[in-house]
């Protein structure tokens, strides 16, 4: 047990949570724009999958990880828009069309590396490179934070300043404000006059930007290339901390840190002499059991006022 | 679609087409690529036709895609590999008696006594590896390495990590191998770090395999096996940045990686010469000197199972240990060791 | 009282409205058959960006399934399964639950048709259906779970159910490569199921080879319509129905919402169980790892496409199974590669949902039947 | 920030308006309608007349299908309500369109936010609103989330949002459905005041003695059409009802004398304490069947709580309630209604309805899983059909179909659905919260009667109004709340004046404890 617990606290174990964190973070923070925006954004994979896949691939060709991460967010931005389009303007049904979405990034992601590199597999032929690592002056001289922060990846970074910056967009600013008005209650936003499909696509673009994000830290800070549905669902997982998080920021930002958390445990213990799958349930177990004690407590203080999700 | 190969060729009368039919997907940087790799060979030195035929992961598509593979009269010998489909093989050859079928990794049951294999499979080739044999010279290369101290900035360690894709009995005979020979070369089976990859992708997830491999890093693991596809790649990242080393798995991992500073922290690749089998076979079938109705089981004393013997392996490991190594690999050949097994 | 006598304009009103309906309906299904076309239509053309023959490649895609019996059969296989999990989550869908645990419900009711099939000996008919009850009661079992957390404590249901898929998919992975392994078997699977609890195949029915298309089918068809007399014609029916309209209303109705919620797991569970069932019982014959695929998640499309009506999921299963099975045959007949495939049936179910098309076109003819513009 | 306005003209119009809904409902027909500037313009009409569509074809919300709007003297084209509020209209919606978890301010300011550069400013709002509520003698909480306030409160803030945007024009679609009589008196002078400002309002209402009231002209509509206009000086209440209904329409109530018989509803000793919401406090009182028992007092005094709680979606802390010798505290709302409660709840919306459901669906939701609609476990859907067919009849619903969903009916033929299956259910208590709210006269007078025959059928009815006018003419009893707390009771309503009874709303005048409990029996075992 005891091994159990310097393994937590050591700061390598840390610093792998915040590598293991960062997708989720990001994925989630997405899937929070998109939701408090009124239209469940199903398909934060597929964006992920895009953007990774195109980030690579730009970084590749033309030897800017810059030009190539910018190139991956924007594809996932893009999709983020065709799904407020589709839901929008063909009045298509947001899951479905997620899924739709998803299917078309796995397929077209597939088909772009084949035709172009000839390789079914991915990118890893093709030196792309990664976003570079970020250090601060001083911090690393800082005991455990220092050793636990330093060397992280650019886009880690910007994952957990995701957290205020989206907590201040939906609180500070006009346009976060018209974003809730609208996912809570559309008729009532669109009644004072503010463009509610405006905001809407807004939203979703946003979504998925960050999703994009997401993705290009798999292809170009996690690893170093592209691989064939390497998002293996984290934008699922990403989803889950959505709701998990109670449609709150913070709360978002503490249950996609706990799937990091979970995962990175289950990786650190995955030595142990236990079935492996097993032991990969363990985030997953977790997060029922999270999600039931955090119900029960909610319900057993009353709070009321849930914010209404998803409908079909 | 029928991806590789010409198709172009007109007057292909007289050639031997070949339909590889794949219950996965290309890419994996390791057991279909070789197979299509050693096959592509055969059609360009051998006069074959090839035909690529990709059925997915999924796994209620692999039944039917057999089916219509077979039944299309478009090949001559349908090549497959992997336990998961032995019993289509097996239904299905007897169906087209007049068709042949190479069935690698897996034998059929040509016994004929559980339903399948009604005529004894006289038309299916089967080659199973002894990837255990392979596991067990990893093993063996490994414990010498860190017992000896001769790997440059890990002399301090003594553990050595194995990252399987998934917990199954093909991947698992690599690790049981490597546990024996880990062992005969004098280690302790507590110094054998095993971790799989395991989730919704574990052959194509290589962030997750990059952490495990990091986390097998910091607990002291000297060098890292990655015997889990495309995950695999994340382990020669993780290698560079943690200065540890890496043994490659399937084919010549220096070969295939275009990082230089990835290609030197793999000492060697055990390799699984899919390809080469399902060459030599081509070229056995073409003397009509494939035997058909039978299980042919190589390894080590076929040269289907090995490892890489370079100028980079002989840079990285002394000569002292290069000859045990091969010594080892002598008595398993010779069948005075035998090597234990996940089947 | 004296009710106001009907005024002119009601009875008008009324004839307006059913004339409305029957046109809106009529709308409604040449639109989605537009649609449909609209969406062959741009695969064509992917087809023919990717440098493809289109022509052969549609000609294969579209009446390849119907080429030999077999292939029918496949078709009927597939579409048995997906519909059967588009029925399972149809019934939460309709309660406003959105579950997408079909996934745990199939492997919970897989893992139990398994467990009776091969280790209990029973006599004949008892073989064929104690193994589906025990499936079905699995899989309500596994949908009780998140139906509880959300009825009783609230917990969303969304999280709750893709996190038990991703517990059972590896707990089930781990038994079948574990404890439940044929022993010395070198491949991954059970022991085969005892002859007689496995679903007869329509080969024996029908005396064609029909793949593993089994009485499975009809089963599906019966829960089909049996889901549909519950969801219209039963008190439970009325109780989802008016829970997922409005739970505050039902609730002052004097339904128990919980109630009405946790049933809508269960029966939807106890659907999924089956096609776990089916699979174990019809197709395989034993359990094999991953045997679901992705059907689970179609599942879902599939119900959507049939906006939760059991008799529609039918259709909307048939449908999306045979452009499965299309897909694969072209893939494997033509040059059309497995992305480009996935790819266009992407664009399809993307086109197949959009809804604004055909109300544009309503309000166009609502427009010039009571003669304004 | 607005658009230019025309010289002369009107301040809004219609010239030959035609809105036919995209479910084939021609809601407005031909109008023709001018509205000068700086005049209260009253609409009428029955529920489903079209008005409250006439009003969103100006507000920009729906557009027309023919015809002309004109805003400012000029032909425009309203894409939506952005360009409406450009041009200076503002709108208080019949369905309030607030978010519920913003609070008061944030609805008040939601799409013309005070603050710099896309960003909020939270004390910016809350103090543009308290000024504009100290201006318009609106009283509202600024600070307090909406769904936790009155609906009184949302009214106000609903009419602040408008003065936010700097209306020229007012649109008020029954502003004064829910508001008390003298929020009422408030409103009105405020309204009066925006109007001398130069304002022009268009106000509709059911009630026609504030129509009267408070506006210059009224025009009625019928049917989808504009049947008339009057100058409001020259129009008694019974000619607007008959050009309203098209033909002579009496509104008195015939209401002979109660004849009570046993006590139906017993409630003793009600205690019920909530963190959020009124409590409420040692509740002791009667209602016999066979009578009407108003209960009046300012809203938010616990009158919703204390129908919540005797229809069993509320449980009491302390305290006894029994419906005819059942004890229904400890019951829940299935098992209220099995003892024969009926409630006629407060917000139509919010759970008098499955706006989605169909008519025929709303009508059965408490009679359901019994015959006649159920027998064995199945549900007879020709039944349910036959059920639906007859209360559309009985209650004079105005709709093509039972198989229409509740969303598409109006306000007022809503309210007729939820009291059609209340009343159809026969029950031996009836709480009737704002039963009359947004009906029209023709459904109010309905209303009135069908509370009566069911009193006379034997019915204990308790009314819960904020309408005093009405309470005192229906009830033959009645209770004031205040705070939480039974102040005063009156025996005998004959003679009682809204005022007198104002007084007690106010907590100026209490009845004595005795006169309270006067003639109660069993208060030993109150629990
Ligand atoms: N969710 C619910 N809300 C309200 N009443 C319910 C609910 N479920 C059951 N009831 C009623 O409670 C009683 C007992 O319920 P139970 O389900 O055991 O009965 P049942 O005979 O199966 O009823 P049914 O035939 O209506 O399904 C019945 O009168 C039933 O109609
Ligand atoms: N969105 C809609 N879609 C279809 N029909 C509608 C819609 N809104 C209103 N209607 C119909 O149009 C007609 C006029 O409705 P409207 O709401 O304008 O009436 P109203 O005069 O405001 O009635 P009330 O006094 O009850 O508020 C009604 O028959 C109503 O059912
Ligand atoms: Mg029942
Ligand atoms: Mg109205």
């Amino acid at each position: 047990m005891s091994s159990v617990l310097d393994v937590v606290l050591s700061s390598a174990f840390l610093a792998a949570v915040l590598r293991v964190a960062t997708p989720y973070l990001l994925a989630a923070f997405g899937g929070l724009v998109a939701e408090r925006a009124g239209i469940s954004n199903i398909a934060l994979e597929g964006q992920m999958l895009s953007a990774a896949c195109t980030g690579a691939l730009v970084a590749g060709y033309s030897h800017s990880v810059a030009l190539g991460a910018v190139c991956g967010v924007a594809v996932a931005t893009l999709l983020g828009v065709l799904l407020a389009a589709l839901r929008l303007e063909l009045g298509a049904d947001a899951i479905i069309a997620g899924i739709g979405i998803n299917l078309l990034a796995s397929g077209a992601t597939a088909y772009a590396v084949y035709s172009l590199l000839d390789d079914k597999g991915g990118t890893s032929g093709l030196k792309s490179g990664t976003l570079p690592t970020v250090t601060l002056p001083g911090i690393e001289s800082i005991p455990v934070v220092g050793d636990v922060v330093s060397g992280q990846n650019l886009v880690t970074w910007l994952a957990f300043l995701a957290a205020p910056f989206v907590a201040w967009l939906f609180f500070r600013t006009r346009f976060g404000f018209h974003l809730r008005a609208i996912g809570e209650m559309p008729d009532a936003a669109a009644s004072v006059g503010i463009p509610v499909r405006r905001v809407q696509y807004a939203g979703l673009a946003l979504s998925g930007a960050l999703a994009g994000l997401a993705g290009v830290f798999l292809s170009m800070g996690y690893v170093s290339f592209f691989v064939r549905d390497m998002t293996a669902g984290r934008g699922f997982i990403a989803l889950a901390a959505v709701f998990l998080g109670g449609l709150r920021p913070w709360g978002v930002f503490l249950a996609a840190l706990g799937f990091g958390a979970a995962e990175a445990l289950a990786v650190q213990l995955g030595t142990l002499d236990v079935p492996p799958q097993l032991v990969s349930t363990i985030p997953y177990a977790m997060t029922l059991v999270a999600l039931a004690v955090y119900a029960w407590r909610r319900k057993r203080r009353g709070a009321a006022g849930e914010v209404a999700t998803a409908s079909l | 679609g029928g991806s590789g190969g010409d198709d172009s060729g007109a007057e292909s009368s007289d050639k031997l087409r070949i339909k590889l039919v794949i219950n996965g997907g290309l890419g994996d940087k390791s057991f279909f690529d070789s197979a299509h790799e050693g096959l592509k060979k055969a059609e360009k030195d051998l006069g074959y036709e090839l035909k690529v035929v990709e059925l997915g992961s999924d796994r209620t598509k692999w039944e039917p895609g057999f089916e219509d593979a077979a039944s299309a009269d478009d090949y001559d010998i349908l090549a497959a590999g992997t336990f998961e489909v032995t019993d289509y093989i097996g239904e299905l050859a007897p169906q087209f008696p007049d068709k042949k079928f190479w069935l690698f990794d897996a034998p059929v049951d040509y016994s004929g006594k559980n339903g399948t294999c009604s005529n004894k499979c006289e038309n299916v080739y089967s080659v199973t590896f002894k990837q255990n044999e392979g596991g067990y010279l990893a093993g063996f290369l490994a414990e010498k390495l860190v017992a000896e101290k001769s790997l440059k900035g890990a002399e301090s360690l003594k553990k050595v990590g194995v990252m399987p894709g998934v917990k199954i009995p093909v991947i698992e005979d690599f690790v049981v191998g490597f546990r024996a020979g880990f062992k005969a070369a004098g280690g302790k089976n507590s110094d054998v770090l095993v971790q799989y990859v395991g989730g919704d992708k574990p052959f194509s997830d290589p962030a997750k395999g990059k952490e495990i491999s990091t986390a097998m890093y910091g607990q002291g693991a000297a060098l890292v096996w990655p015997v889990a596809g495309l995950s695999g790649l994340g382990t020669f990242e993780s290698a560079v940045t943690a200065k540890r080393y890496t043994f490659g798995v399937d084919s010549d991992q220096y070969q295939t990686l275009t990082d230089q500073a990835q290609k030197d922290t793999v000492v060697t690749s055990i390799l699984k010469n899919v390809g080469t089998a399902l060459y030599k076979a081509a070229q056995a079938d073409q003397k009509d000197s494939l035997k058909y109705g039978a299980v042919d089981t190589v390894g080590l004393a076929e040269d289907a199972v090995g490892y890489v013997n370079d100028d980079h392996f002989q840079q990285l490991v002394p000569e002292k240990i290069r000859t045990e190594v091969q010594e080892a690999a002598d008595t398993v050949k010779s069948g005075s060791v035998t090597v234990p097994s996940a089947f | 009282m004296t009710t106001t006598p009907m005024t002119l304009i009601e009875t008008e009103d009324r004839r307006q409205y059913r004339a409305t309906r029957r046109r809106d309906l009529a709308v409604d299904v040449s639109m989605a058959l537009a649609t449909i076309l609209v969406a062959l239509a741009i695969g064509f053309l992917v087809m023919l960006a990717t440098g493809n023959d289109p022509v052969q490649a549609y000609e294969v895609m579209l009446t390849g399934p119907l080429d030999r019996s077999f292939r029918v059969g496949r078709w009927l296989e597939d579409a048995t399964t997906l519909t059967l999990l588009g029925l399972s989550v149809a019934i939460p869908f309709r309660a406003r639950q959105i579950s997408l645990g079909a996934e745990s419900q199939l492997y919970a009711g897989a893992l139990a048709a398994a467990a009776v099939a091969v280790f209990l000996p029973l006599p004949a008919v008892a073989a064929v259906i104690v193994p589906m009850v025990a499936a079905a009661m699995a899989g309500a079992g596994m949908g009780l779970v998140p139906g509880t957390m959300k009825a009783r404590l609230g917990a969303n249901e969304i999280v709750a159910t893709l996190m038990l898929n991703a517990i059972a998919v590896r707990v089930y992975d781990y038994l079948v490569n574990g404890p439940l392994k044929e022993p010395g078997s070198s491949a991954v699977h059970s022991k085969p199921i005892q002859q007689d609890s496995a679903l007869t195949p329509l080969s024996d029915w029908f005396g064609i080879p029909m793949g593993r298309a089994n009485i499975g089918l009809g089963l599906m068809l019966l829960t089909a319509v049996a889901l549909w007399l519950l969801i219209t014609r039963t008190p439970l029916g009325y109780r989802i129905r008016m829970t997922g309209a409005n739970p505050d209303f039902a609730a002052y109705g004097g339904i128990k919402v919980p109630r009405v919620i946790e049933w809508s797991f269960v029966i939807g569970g106890a659907v999924a169980g089956l096609a776990g069932a089916h699979l174990v019982q019809g197709v395989y014959g034993r359990l094999e790892p991953g045997l679901a695929g992705s059907l689970a998640f179609e599942g879902i499309v599939v119900a959507l496409l049939a906006r939760n009506n059991p008799l529609v999921v039918v259709v909307a299963g048939l449908f999306y199974s045979y452009l499965r099975a299309g897909g694969d045959i072209m893939e494997q007949q033509t040059d059309v590669g497995t992305e480009i495939v996935v790819v266009i049936q992407a664009v399809i179910v993307l086109l197949v949902t959009a809804q604004a098309l055909p109300d544009l076109l309503k309000r166009r003819i609502a427009r010039k039947q009571v003669g304004v513009r | 920030m607005n658009e230019p306005w025309g010289k002369d003209g009107p301040a809004v119009a219609a010239r030959a308006v035609t809105k036919t809904y995209a479910n084939g409902v021609r809601a407005v027909r031909g109008v023709d309608l001018e509205v000068p500037p700086g005049e209260i313009r009253a609409v009428v009409g029955e529920n489903g007349a079209g008005k409250s569509t006439l009003m969103k074809l100006f507000y920009g919300l729906e557009q027309p299908s023919s015809g002309e709007i004109l805003i400012g003297g000029q032909p425009r084209t309203l894409r939506g309500p952005a360009s409406a509020i450009a041009l200076g209209v503002g709108m208080v919606h019949q369905n309030l369109m607030l978010v519920p978890s913003f609070t008061v301010a944030q609805n008040v300011v939601l799409g013309v936010e005070p603050g710099r550069r896309g960003l909020v400013d939270p004390k910016a709002h809350v103090e543009t609103t308290a000024r504009l509520a100290e201006e318009a003698g609106l009283a509202v909480d600024p600070r307090a989330r909406v769904d936790e306030v009155s609906v009184g409160m949302r009214q106000r803030a609903e009419i602040l949002k408008a003065l936010h945007r700097q209306a020229k024009v007012l649109i008020l679609d029954e502003p004064t459905a829910v508001l008390t009589p003298q929020e009422t008196e408030d409103l009105f002078a405020a309204v009066r005041r925006l109007r001398d400002g130069g304002m022009t309002v268009l106000f509709i209402s059911h009630k026609l003695r504030e129509v009267r009231e408070i506006s210059d002209r009224v025009s009625v509509m019928r049917a989808g059409s504009l049947v008339g206009t009057v100058a409001t000086a020259d129009a008694t209440e019974r000619s607007l009802a008959s050009m309203m209904v098209g033909r002579d329409l009496s509104l008195d109530v015939d209401r002979s004398p109660a004849r009570p018989g046993k006590t139906t509803l017993r409630v003793r000793r009600l205690e019920y304490e909530v963190p959020a919401g009124q409590s409420l406090h040692g509740l002791d009182f009667d209602v016999a069947g066979g009578e009407i028992v108003g209960v009046a007092g300012i809203e938010g005094n616990g009158q919703s709580e204390l129908a919540e709680i005797l229809a069993g979606l509320r449980r009491p802390t302390t305290g006894t309630v029994h419906v005819a010798g059942t004890d229904t505290a400890g019951l829940d709302v299935a098992g209220h209604r099995r003892a024969g409660v009926g409630y006629v709840p407060e917000d139509r919306l919010h759970n008098g309805a499955a706006l989605d459901g169909s008519i025929a669906d709303n009508l059965v939701v408490d009679r359901h899983d019994r015959p006649p609609l159920a027998r064995r476990g199945v549900l007879h859907t020709g039944a349910v059909r036959a059920h639906a067919e007859r209360l559309i009849e009985e209650y004079a619903i105005r709709t093509p179909d039972p198989s229409v969903p509740v969303r598409a009916l109006s306000g007022g033929n809503m309210q007729k659905v939820i009291v059609a299956r209340e009343l159809s259910a026969g029950p031996r208590l009836l709480i009737a919260s704002h039963v009359t709210r947004g009906v029209d006269v023709g459904a109010m007078r309905f209303m009135y009667e069908q509370l009566v025959a069911a009193r006379d059928a034997g019915a204990a009815v308790l009314l819960i109004s904020a309408d005093l006018t009405e309470l005192l003419a229906l009830s033959d009893r009645l209770l004031v709340l205040k705070d939480g707390r039974l102040v005063a009771r009156f025996d005998d309503t004959t003679g009682l004046t809204e005022k007198r009874v104002g007084l007690y709303m106010l907590g100026v005048e209490q009845h004595e404890q005795d006169h309270l409990m006067a003639g109660l029996e069993d208060l030993g075992k109150g629990s």
